[in-house]
């Protein structure tokens, strides 16, 4: 029997990380508002690092505000910096969402944010008047010292759903909990939403804050913001939604919250990559909406299988994969290794959370292949066990290119950050199509890798 | 009623005496109609003798040139096609400095209108002297009368007399323009005939030995070749002469002091070996290197006829040692699998027996889009009862064939590869391959390898949404995938 | 000034052709049709060297009839061998066109194919009576030994459009010839024009022809035929529409013809690659049906847009590229090629269309570079001149993957036939999307070749 | 009215003094207000202390291990984003035996929940000590202070002794948490301060000679310091110490011993040249290698200290025949172009003149993340009239000078690189480059060729759709595209 061989950190120090801290994750989920301004309560670090990692991923801006914690926060506490900085951000961009976003310097000088946010709400109030109330002030806590970038994703859609989110008439719509995707991905499935003649309300949207085009002339400038996002009517009326899909099965709060508090049904899946998870999803929204899978999607879904058909027996079958990165990826990108014929030897996730290892059970089960779990490990983990443990590929951010250039094994770009390499943001892992670029990408790489030095064989 | 009217057919009735269903009391001459024109208007898989010519006999020569006389479209579908590799070694030990020459360039004379009327012989003469100038490295130069070059009637011959004589090396003319025979076999004949006649007994080998031996009908499609040539020469046999994988013009030259002819692919190459044993009295014999057991045969009667019998013992066991336990796995795997093979030429019946006996699998259909009578005979004769035969089966045969046969792997070529798809059927490249190569017995583990990976491939178990997935679908796993690879070997021989 | 140097073939033999005969065009034409079946009237190899073309470009089946002429026919003509091929085809197949497709023998013959044509119509009437009726049957004329697959496709095109087209009530339509493309870029062509509201009919469509999902449970058995392809009642509605784009510069005769006969405007230009062949497109859509260009596709133009602000000064600018295959796809390449900033050094084809050369003129022009023009060459001239004259990159079909391989250029895959790598025929290289796609593929390239080697620029 | 309220700033008008328009009747000290706290809840570029020592001064060392004491954030955020590429080269002839590993790893804590209540140094003297047996190969261990364990009060120089005594290696604690200072430029004044008390002094060269410098400031961005190296060692000079671009460890141990400092980035570095001069009576000068002119004039001034001044000419003039006609082309062509340079530091005074004088452009607007009073001076003197001294310009303000100065181009970070583009103006670049090297003659054609290239990109005449456009336009051509590459001289010296 296939089985899965779960190997843990054991050491303290931890070498090239595969996550990071909580706030990225609320920064990342509140961007995907629109007209949404994250201020992050902390040094100037935590905002630049920030705004840096974004850029180079997603080659766009991105406007993070931050209080600019110094030396006189540490002893008199940032009440100072964080009713200010609200202020100076709401006065001068016109923000309907202001989501606060704590650090470890806030949590650990113990600053009282709600009441700093009420005092902010008041100030405000006094210098605009009614125009003050539109503006949603939403504190999120993220102490970066507990769990990862991970969580920061799940509390910042928690508190936006608990603080937005309004009962009303019902509305025909799903909501989608995306995780930390693409823009590319959140346009796929908006397209395989619409082919279900389904709207959906993503908590949040990134893919035009984090994917504008370059059109000077319809350029909304001082402030610059992008358009898209979520709109602060659609996050309240995520209450009223048929129901919740979270792909991003470790950022179910929100959705848990919804269902909880105003009877919407959720589903918390594995996100739709490959085959069997994309039909999973399809099928979630059936659920909730009673649409039927549409003939596009199905000959979409046919596309890929036609297309797997032709490649994975010829070119994948047998071939062993390391893939590392955040669990919700490596997930789905493991299932559908296996429904190429690949096998999964490893895979490794800087996160530790319940659902994982049993998740790879599976996956070992339908795959036939024994898997090498690194769980809640780092990158030179994965360097040090593939030294010992050769894979023909490797699949992961653009963290690993040094130690995939060192092993000369292919890396297949995937994840966040990218940036090595240009486009990887525009383009979709989820759904058929995601699942059609994927095996485009790697079968073209192992054709490179493998069969170019017997070209022969490529002649067909 | 052993010939069959297949429903597909019923308005092209003269397609009954090519589909045949083997039965035990009808008469051994009893089989397929073959070597006829096909129906106008099928969807046949055969091709021209052009491409029997060039695709197959000539285009794995390592140092030579082609000049296809033609309109265009021949040149541009001549080019490279076959998985024919060639090392760059040369007989007298030097190397050709062109890798792969063979697969990297085609000439062609692009006839056009003018040239159609007033004939286009000067315009060959000049393009292969043209060609000689272009690759001066190049040890021959051969041309190819197509159908355009048929019609008008050049003379192809007078032609390549003048400029050999000019060159000063040799330029060979290749009379098989497309419309010539029934597929692309009348091309393969064709260029026996004008290889053994322009040159045969033309050249001494540089040495010779007690043990050379021509190697006829072996092309070193995804380097086939090499692995016989491996054993061979493991048991003290020397090649004096391939033809034609990996070989150059010279070797052919002196195929005639071979001491024995071994005829791989019998459908292409007998005659050669019947005119050389003729004119110069080299024996052959017929060797069949698909599958273990034949592979071991073969060496055997080899060994045998050299005096060589425990050097073949050696090779046996030496390369039994490696493959039996990885045949033992694929074995469990394919076991009672249903397999329709579809062969250009004589594959249908080198591999229906291994298939059956070495793997397990049922044999239920073979076929060939250009055997004669003596392959429509072995074919019959190593299937079992109730396997359907089919000459040239036409597109409509074949989709009718997989949905009564039921096949769970067809063995065909990339025409019928995704026809096969669409209708939910694995199909493998048994032509040029897909990770051969598959000859002796490493490449028997590839060919049951790669049958194997086509079969088990997850995705012929997802062929379709299902709006109610059985209970658990998304986290129950079917037994069947979940053992798959349970025992599975490490890979080895794997050469891609 | 840069200037454009034309260099000619200096001899009469051709190696490794960067063209091929008419039939393939015709056959390419009529699989376009829903239904529509080639029949070549030739020996078997002009059709099985297509289909072989075919399937190991588009991974697909292509069913084509062939008369199968041999030795007799070329004494005896080929008269038997049609009328039964086209009756035998017709009893079988049920198909609503066959077009009869004619080869270097059958003209050499002299055969005459439409008297052969009524022949069988006329057998076919006594055989099916009624049902005769709907099948047409279409001689076109492609004697292999004048012009290439081109002209064949050409006057398939003309053919189809003479013997169908219909005058009748106006549609809303826009007629489209889009050349030998692949399925992707004609399902490009569809998206551009339903973001904006316009229906149009492709003279031919082989977008689902040669790109059908695999699902046996819809797939259409004995015979097997995939969906799409353009019908029959759209070839005749040609006559009605508002305008024909012939996106192929050397393929407008069935656009002039409908102008002639029908008095429906054409504009016949280079395909819509890269930004300004992009914008003439969707101006000439404009141009007929009074729609203006729509935001969607002004997003997607701004999209490449801001990714050619981003890559194209700092990884692109300067490098020289060759170019080289069908004369269409070539010139359009070739414009984008100078809007990226690099240097169209050399651009082959293997025909010669008077207007090539002027239009490199331009492109030379516009991009600043000068131009060495292979002008109805061969690939062995590309390599010859790249062993002069060396590039960074290399553009073309796969046939010049050993030529790439050897003088160590990377070579980006484009045009027909791509066989060593997968996918492509299932991308677009027109639109701005297809932009996008290119820009990603080159730059990608250039980054793996030229900028891992000192991998720290990589870092951002 | 030197000082300028931007209309973005109304809000926050704090920010008036840090925006000055110069004019020549100001006093000399009459310049924009400096290293102070930034405006919260505006969107400073600026980053943090840690990433000022971590990111700048030490990231660039060739063979020391890093260890971030800090939750996770910090740790992964300092992993290699500097273009800092390192040779393996070590001081005594050895090679270190992992390429890049400056690039290439970075470790740290990983601080949980329990570890902020019950403190940290426990677990950092842990990490220190698997970091150790992880890459024994690292001659020194650097240890981090972040915001976390600043706060929670660990003691990381006592953690460094314990453990630098127990592995018998160097452990060296950086005490700059990210809240310290105004900028990051805390953190470069914390390295510089740390490296000398603990580096500086407690080792010995392996040899000397009397024309030992050390190259401070100077961290081989994409590889500029490898060209000074190449000018200096040409004339006869011995980099005895690098700091930090391309160094190992112990040469920081002997900075002491050098003949003189060279100080190249006077904003992050002047401090240990002066600490050095202070204690052990070794001078320094500021260096300036931007642009020709200032890298010839530096190298003269070099020359002549150690009497190399023919050396210094000969290096001078072979380069400047190489790049002259370059530099001349790249004039013609950037002629009057508006640049608003936005360094983080010291660059946008190194290069302002340059760039108006060597390559005709005009400076608009000069701005810098964390400069100091005595750079903004510096940068002052450096431009015309009129011309726009920012200090920590945040994002509005970036908008307003764009829409108000109208730059052709701006040289700035990737985090403002995207934002001017969405604004329709080019933006290279200058913290850690596009195509560089930027420093000394080749570089600085480098950066020419870069500006060239952002401002001539074609797509800035294609911004927008044209519904109508221009008669012809699909056929006419614009005249500066035409002519833009007529001169173009061949590539050289670019790297990528």
């Amino acid at each position: 029997m296939s089985c899965v061989n779960v190997i843990e950190k054991d050491r303290n120090v931890i070498i090239n990380p595969l996550k990071t801290c909580q706030p990225l994750g609320a920064m990342f989920a509140v961007t995907g508002i629109n007209k949404g301004f994250p201020i992050v309560h902390g040094s100037q670090g935590c905002s630049a690092f920030v705004r840096y990692g974004f850029a180079r991923h997603f080659r766009e801006p991105s406007e993070i505000a931050v209080t600019a914690l110094h030396e006189d926060a540490a002893v008199f506490g940032g009440r100072t910096n964080l009713v200010s900085g609200i202020e100076n951000l709401a006065l001068r961009f016109d923000p309907d969402v202001i989501g606060i976003i704590t650090t470890c310097s806030s949590e650990i000088i113990g600053d009282d944010v709600y009441g700093f946010a009420d005092t902010a709400r008041g100030n405000l109030k006094e210098k605009l008047g009614e125009a003050a109330d539109k503006i949603e002030i939403i504190p999120i806590n993220t102490p970066s010292f507990v769990e990862s970038h991970y969580k920061g994703y799940d509390n910042a859609i928690n508190a936006l759903v608990n603080h937005l989110a309004r009962k009303d008439e019902p509305n025909e719509k799903v909501n989608i909990i995306p995780g930390i995707i693409n823009p590319g991905d959140i346009r796929e499935l908006k397209h395989m939403l619409a082919s279900m003649d389904t709207d959906g309300i993503f908590l949040t949207d990134i893919s035009d804050p984090f994917d504008a085009p370059l059109r000077p002339s319809k350029t909304k400038e001082i402030p610059y913001y992008p358009k898209g996002g979520t709109t602060i009517d659609e996050l309240r009326d995520s209450a009223n939604s048929l129901g919740t899909v979270s792909i991003c099965k470790y950022a179910g709060s929100g959705a848990t919250s919804l269902e909880r508090e105003h009877k919407v049904p959720s589903a918390i899946e594995t996100p739709p990559i490959g085959i069997q998870n994309t039909d999973q999803f399809v099928r979630n929204v059936s659920k909730f909406t009673g649409n039927s899978v549409s003939e596009e999607l199905l000959d979409e879904r046919g596309m890929l299988v036609d297309s797997m058909a032709d490649n994975a027996a010829r070119y994948l079958y047998g071939r062993k994969v390391a893939i590392y990165g955040d669990p919700d990826l490596t997930t789905g990108m493991a299932r559908f290794v296996g429904e190429l014929g690949m096998e999964p030897t490893m895979v490794c996730t800087g996160v530790k959370y319940p659902d994982f290892n049993p998740d790879m059970e599976k996956i070992s089960k339908e795959s036939g292949s024994d898997i090498d779990v690194l769980y809640g490990q780092d990158l030179r983990a994965v360097e040090v066990y593939l030294k010992e443990n050769p894979v023909d590929l490797l699949i992961g951010n653009s963290d690993g290119r040094l130690i995939a250039l060192d092993l000369d094994i292919p890396l297949i770009r995937m994840g966040f950050p990218v940036y090595d390499r240009v486009g990887y943001q525009r383009q979709s892992v989820l759904g058929y199509r995601g699942g059609l670029y994927l095996m485009d990408l790697i079968t073209n790489t192992v054709l490179e890798k493998y069969y170019e030095p017997t070209h022969w064989k490529l002649q067909q | 009623m052993p010939y069959k009217l297949l429903e597909v057919d019923k308005k092209i009735p003269q397609r009954k005496n090519h589909v045949y269903v083997k039965h035990c009391s009808d008469p051994d001459d009893e089989i397929p109609d073959c070597n006829t024109k096909t129906v106008p208007g099928s969807m046949s898989e055969r091709g021209c003798a052009f491409a029997g010519v060039k695709g197959v006999i000539t285009g794995a020569i390592k140092d030579v040139i082609h000049v296809v006389h033609s309109p265009i479209g021949c040149t541009s579908y001549g080019y490279g096609t076959k998985r024919y590799p060639t090392t760059p070694d040369m007989p007298n030990g030097e190397k050709f400095p062109i890798e792969n020459f063979n697969l990297k360039y085609i000439l062609g004379t692009d006839l056009q209108e003018s040239d159609v009327v007033f004939g286009g012989m000067k315009k060959l003469k000049k393009s292969i002297i043209e060609a000689h100038k272009e690759f001066p490295e190049a040890t021959a130069i051969y041309t190819y009368s197509t159908c355009t070059t048929g019609l008008i009637g050049d003379d192809l011959d007078a032609v390549a007399k003048e400029a050999s004589e000019e060159l000063g090396i040799q330029v060979v003319a290749f009379n098989a323009p497309g419309f010539c025979g029934p597929s692309q076999s009348k091309g393969h004949h064709v260029g026996n005939l004008t290889l053994f006649e322009n040159l045969v007994g033309t050249k001494e080998p540089l040495e010779t030995t007690p043990y050379d031996v021509n190697l006829i009908g072996e092309y070193n499609i995804d380097g086939d070749l090499w692995i016989i040539k491996e054993y061979l020469e493991e048991m003290g046999i020397n090649l004096l002469s391939k033809f034609t994988g990996d070989c150059s013009h010279d070797e052919i030259c002196w195929m005639h002091r071979a001491k024995l002819s071994l005829v791989r692919c019998q459908r292409s190459a007998t005659y050669i070996a019947d005119l050389i044993e003729e004119k110069y009295g080299v024996p052959y014999i017929k060797v069949d290197f698909f599958s273990t057991k034949y592979c071991a045969e073969n060496l055997r009667t080899i060994g045998k006829y050299f005096g060589l019998e425990e050097e073949a013992e050696k090779v046996i066991e030496s390369r039994m040692e490696k493959v039996a336990p990885e045949i033992e796995f694929y074995k469990s795997k394919l076991q009672g699998k249903r397999v329709f093979i579809f062969s250009g030429g004589p594959k249908s019946y080198h591999l229906s027996k291994p298939l059956e006996e070495e793997l397990g699998m049922e044999t239920v259909a073979v076929a060939s889009q250009f055997e004669h009578k003596d392959g429509y005979e072995k074919m019959k004769s190593r299937v079992k009862e109730g396997t359907l035969i089919v000459d040239d089966p036409n597109s409509l045969e074949f989709e009718e064939i997989i949905q009564v046969y039921k096949p769970d792997l067809i063995l065909a070529g990339v025409k019928e590869k995704y026809l096969a798809h669409k209708l939910g059927v694995p199909c493998l490249l048994i032509h040029s391959y897909e990770n051969g190569p598959y000859m002796g017995f490493e490449g028997f583990v590839n060919l049951a390898k790669d049958m194997y990976r086509n079969i088990y491939s997850p995705v012929w178990n997802m062929l379709e949404f299902e709006e109610e997935p059985a209970v658990g679908e998304n986290t129950e796993v079917q037994e069947d995938s979940s053992e798959k690879q349970e025992n599975k070997p490490e890979n080895t021989g794997e050469l891609a």
